[in-house]
């Protein structure tokens, strides 16, 4: 198992709607070792408050050396990091965790809700370079336009169109990405590839089981460590007990979880 | 670096066992140290302390069982583990391959459980140590916590001694009146050395949904928050045993475990630093050398109880 | 921002006294309150509670009489105080301008020394009630503190309701195994109300002086660090006894009170954070009336226990 | 008794040295109010680690409107203020304390050492505006000449001229304040303001003592809150007990403190 505790700079910040941020950050040896799927830990701050490091997916990665974060400000942590400085360098993990498992054999389907987004881009621009004789076909969500246009923008410079839903219809469906998702005819042969809030997860999730579709998803949790330290991470499975997120996942086939659907 | 680290004596000894220097990871915070290989030379430490193993195994409690306090952390994972005989059947293998001295955490409901546990890992190769976690609820009483009676501590005490071959450790709550007295009453008892603090009992609650952060509800505070709570206790222990005392609770740099050992502490435990910075047990261990040697101390072990009191 | 305040129903009853919401002010961090008045509407907040106040002035302890920590701080002040005479001669005519209710906080080294105190508060203008500072060594048991014994705790507030006219609130020690035991042991002996906590009993070291960084070498820690341990307390106590609990450490915003409510406290006191943010406590009450507003909840008292469990 | 809480910005930052930084803020209201001598609370950062205030002396003010404070980066919080940038925002508490007491009959000597020059800036300013007949004479110390270089340029700015000395003889007299104050006869009218390390100050009182000046000091002592609440700022007074540091000093006549000199 590679990985590394690196203090990586940050080469480029990007300011999507008034939340969102990007950040590129320059390391080879993180980037040259990436899957799809895969996370990093990052400290937030310098000082113990907050003291945990926070996941964040790698959503997309660029010659070998830069990766990509991409993220909602929503607490102190996130905050913290969207008030970083192009040049200034932050202490990074990774990459950890059990990415999406790609069997070029099948049709593909990419669903992403919100900040769920952030590592099928990675998965998008690797699906369409690795198998390229069946394209996968995307369907995003979000609350607003602003908040998806630049994402919906990344995917098309990957040749790849997006089916694209919004909570106020200001882009695309008026609605969820599931019913995109219903209306859609993807064959027996379809592997989903879900990330997202966890309600929209188990919607999709169902969805697939009653078509017969494969579903991967990728799932949040608190996390101290990241690394398969703190058993902090778990999430229920099927066979009964516990997997652990950061290092059994994050991204679990939907089958083998156990689903609390209320 | 490296080259100021060589020739500094960072020697300790707990109990019968000498440690190439005073800096172990504290249990539960370390996985089974394989995790932290990426990160570390774990032939640069002092010791590794695993997991708390039990009799059974156990799944541990539902999520969320993690929430981040104010420079601190609440856990309530519920002791998962997959129980002493899938612990040597699965995981020695690969602990036998570290190469430092393995204390294992032990815990139990009852002292029969403890007994048990002492027993079966007695005489198995790569167990250098046995860590005895005796915050856990003693079922036959009501759940009153073992390490917060002073007989009930000592019963433990005795009941894994009698089956060890290794030295026994004893790791102490801090959720005490006096925990001078429970360090005194497992002192007597046999134990080789004390290791404290455990966690703090603590409770989080989300304003919002009106609920408790942890599914558990109540979980224990650990990181830099207790350091002074932690120190505070090794201080007064120390005081009050003649055996080693390892000093844990919010340890993050050297200068963290020289205030330790200043306090009275012969080795320290790294916990839930390991989180935020992996390298943070070598890092200090480091750090520990260049202390000594800038200090020109003979031994790390002039600094154990060196405090200078106005 | 008013205008929400206004309108929304904050009171809540500690004993006889109403207060007109739930925010007090902890002893010790809000001076006698005339130093907080360029920073704070003193009419806005529940209630005020003034510096520990002995029989005889004491000068207190040494310097360094502070340090700071991860997220709290130390303090060993040692009750610096001008003494139970002076403070009704030259302090009480400023807090009778409070338009607020005063609770004055009263320590002692023995059983009798309380009784004094509180014989000579008795019937004194401006005093609304008596917390009963019980974190005090017990000179005539050998400094264990009154508040680490259920029946010395006991005898404290028998002694000190038995010469009170007001309300009094019996402030509990954290450093103990059980501290239900001791709030039920103070609510039987007639507290009408329990406040938690007092500060953990702390330590720091300075590595390179190899000097502790109090002058008294031990401290009170106190701050957000604490709060995880002080909300476990709270929602202990709360299910243990049935006098109101006013809940104490680390709190610095209004959702801090909600928690500490929802956990079981009727009331609670801000402390450390009126040296970070002198208005936290006018910030808190503003913050808690918009939070009643907005949850739509009739008054703020529905909140008091009102945790969901899992 | 007025004082502020407020949120105030910083227009302008200047690095001396290497650790030396100084911030000039925009607070009318507490510049208007700033006497020679007390000081603010600033809060460092937004988290609870650094959880405290840190003190200043006021080192400076202007146009009524903005007043500097000086500081070495020594911990945490200095150095999170030492990162801060212009246009950003500080919450200030102040002006805080007991000032300089000024009797223009006097003749006025200024000695700092270090970082304790902070405060004489401001009292030199007032003192060559307020007693114009006898402009004082300034003694300053510092480690080496980079340090003291911008400070003696003020004080010139002002019409005052600078005995200098220097831990390394890069500046002026090769050695202390105290040399220097031993070399000068002011008469026995003179008054001395002296603020800098403990053993200077002690050392000037004892110069004072003999020699029959006055002597006013300001006290260094670690507070948590700087307003008279926590009682943690206490200074031995020769009276016995203790007095405040920051609501009865932190200038104090030096000879009703108690002086531990070894
Ligand atoms: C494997 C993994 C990958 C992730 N990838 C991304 C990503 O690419 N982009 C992104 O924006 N976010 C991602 N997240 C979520 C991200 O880690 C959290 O948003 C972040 O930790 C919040 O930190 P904070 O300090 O800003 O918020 P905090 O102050 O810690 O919390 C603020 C609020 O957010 C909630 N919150 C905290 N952590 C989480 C969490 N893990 N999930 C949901 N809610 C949470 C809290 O309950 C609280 O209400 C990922 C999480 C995991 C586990
Ligand atoms: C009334 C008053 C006015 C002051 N004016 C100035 C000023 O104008 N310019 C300036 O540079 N400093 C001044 N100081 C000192 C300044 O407050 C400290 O340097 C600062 O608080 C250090 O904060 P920190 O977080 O960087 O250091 P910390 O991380 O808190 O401490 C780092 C090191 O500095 C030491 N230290 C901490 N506080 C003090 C202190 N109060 N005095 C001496 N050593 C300390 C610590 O013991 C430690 O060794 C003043 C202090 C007071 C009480
Ligand atoms: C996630 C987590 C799991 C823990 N598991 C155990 C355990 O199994 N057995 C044990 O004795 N202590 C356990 N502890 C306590 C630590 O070993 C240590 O005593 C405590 O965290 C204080 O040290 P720290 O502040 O350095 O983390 C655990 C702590 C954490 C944070
Ligand atoms: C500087 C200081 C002085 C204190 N003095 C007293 C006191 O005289 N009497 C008392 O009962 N508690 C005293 N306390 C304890 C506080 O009232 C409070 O219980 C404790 O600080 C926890 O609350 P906090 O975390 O909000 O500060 C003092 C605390 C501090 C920080
Ligand atoms: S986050 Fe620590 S084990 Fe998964
Ligand atoms: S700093 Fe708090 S009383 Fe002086």
């Amino acid at each position: 198992m590679s990985q590394f505790q690196e203090k990586t700079q940050i080469i480029r910040i990007e300011r999507f709607a008034s939340d969102i941020v990007r950040l590129t950050l320059d390391s080879p040896d993180i980037t040259s070792l990436a899957q799809p799927g895969q996370f990093v830990m990052v400290r937030t701050g310098n000082s113990n408050d907050p003291l945990l490091r926070r996941p964040f997916s790698i959503s997309q990665t660029s010659n070998g050396k830069h990766f990509q974060i991409l993220f909602k400000v929503v607490g102190r942590g996130t905050s913290l990091l969207a008030h970083c400085r192009e040049g200034e360098y932050l202490s990074i993990l990774g990459p950890l965790g059990q990415g999406f498992r790609v069997d070029c054999q099948r049709t593909h389907c990419l669903v992403g809700g919100g900040m769920g987004i952030a590592p099928l881009l990675f998965l998008g621009k690797y699906l369409s370079r690795k198998c390229t004789s069946n394209p996968p076909l995307v369907i995003l969500g979000a609350r607003t336009r602003e908040e998806l246009d630049p994402l919906v923008n990344d995917f098309n410079e990957l040749g790849l169109s997006v089916h694209s839903a919004t909570d106020d219809g200001t882009l695309g469906h008026h609605g969820l990405v599931t019913d995109v998702l219903k209306g859609l005819d993807l064959g027996p042969n379809c592997q989903a590839y879900v990330c997202g809030p966890h309600p929209m997860m188990a919607a999709v999730h169902l969805l697939c089981k009653d078509r017969g579709y494969a579903c991967q998803v990728s799932m949040e949790t608190s996390m101290a460590c990241g690394m398969g330290a703190c058993l902090g991470c778990i999430v229920p499975v099927e066979r009964g007990g516990y997997a652990h997120a950061c290092c059994d996942g994050p991204v679990f086939d939907a089958k083998e979880l156990l689903w609390q659907v209320k | 670096m490296a080259s100021q680290v060589n020739g500094v004596d960072l020697r300790v000894s707990i109990g019968t066992l000498s440690l190439r220097n005073p800096v172990m990871t504290a249990s539960g915070t370390f996985g089974y140290a394989r995790e932290f290989m990426p990160y570390v030379n774990l032939h640069r430490l002092g010791a590794v302390v695993v997991k708390g193993i039990s009799l059974e195994p156990r799944s541990g409690n539902p999520p969320p069982r993690i929430v981040e306090t104010s420079a601190g952390m609440l856990n309530a994972i519920g002791l998962e583990n997959v129980g002493v005989e899938r612990f040597i059947s699965d995981k020695m293998a690969s602990l036998q391959g570290i190469p430092v001295p393995v204390f294992v955490n032990i815990l139990g409901d009852t002292l029969d459980e403890y007994k048990e546990i002492a027993a079966r890992l007695a005489g198995v190769q790569g167990v250098s140590g046995i860590e005895v976690n005796i915050s856990c609820p003693n079922v036959k009483k009501g759940g009153v916590a073992f390490g917060t009676v002073p007989e009930m501590a000592a019963a433990v005490t005795s009941a894994v001694k009698a089956e060890s071959t290794v030295p026994v450790v004893v790791k102490l709550s801090p959720n005490v009146t006096d925990i001078s007295a429970i360090a005194r009453s497992v002192e007597d008892a046999g134990a080789d050395a004390v290791s404290l603090i455990n966690t703090l009992i603590g409770m989080a609650i989300d304003s919002r949904s009106r609920r408790p952060r942890l599914a558990n509800v109540i979980g224990g505070l650990s990181g830099p928050a207790i350091k002074p709570v932690a120190l505070r206790m090794v201080y007064q222990v120390a005081q009050a045993v003649s055996i080693p005392v390892i000093g844990i609770g919010g340890i993050e740099t050297a200068e963290d475990v020289v205030e330790f050992m200043l306090a009275g502490a012969t080795a320290v435990q790294i916990g839930t630093a390991n989180f935020v910075n992996p390298r943070a047990s070598e890092d200090a261990v480091e750090g520990l050398a260049h202390y000594v040697a800038e200090q020109k101390l003979g031994s790390v072990r002039e600094l154990i109880g060196g405090l200078i009191l106005p």
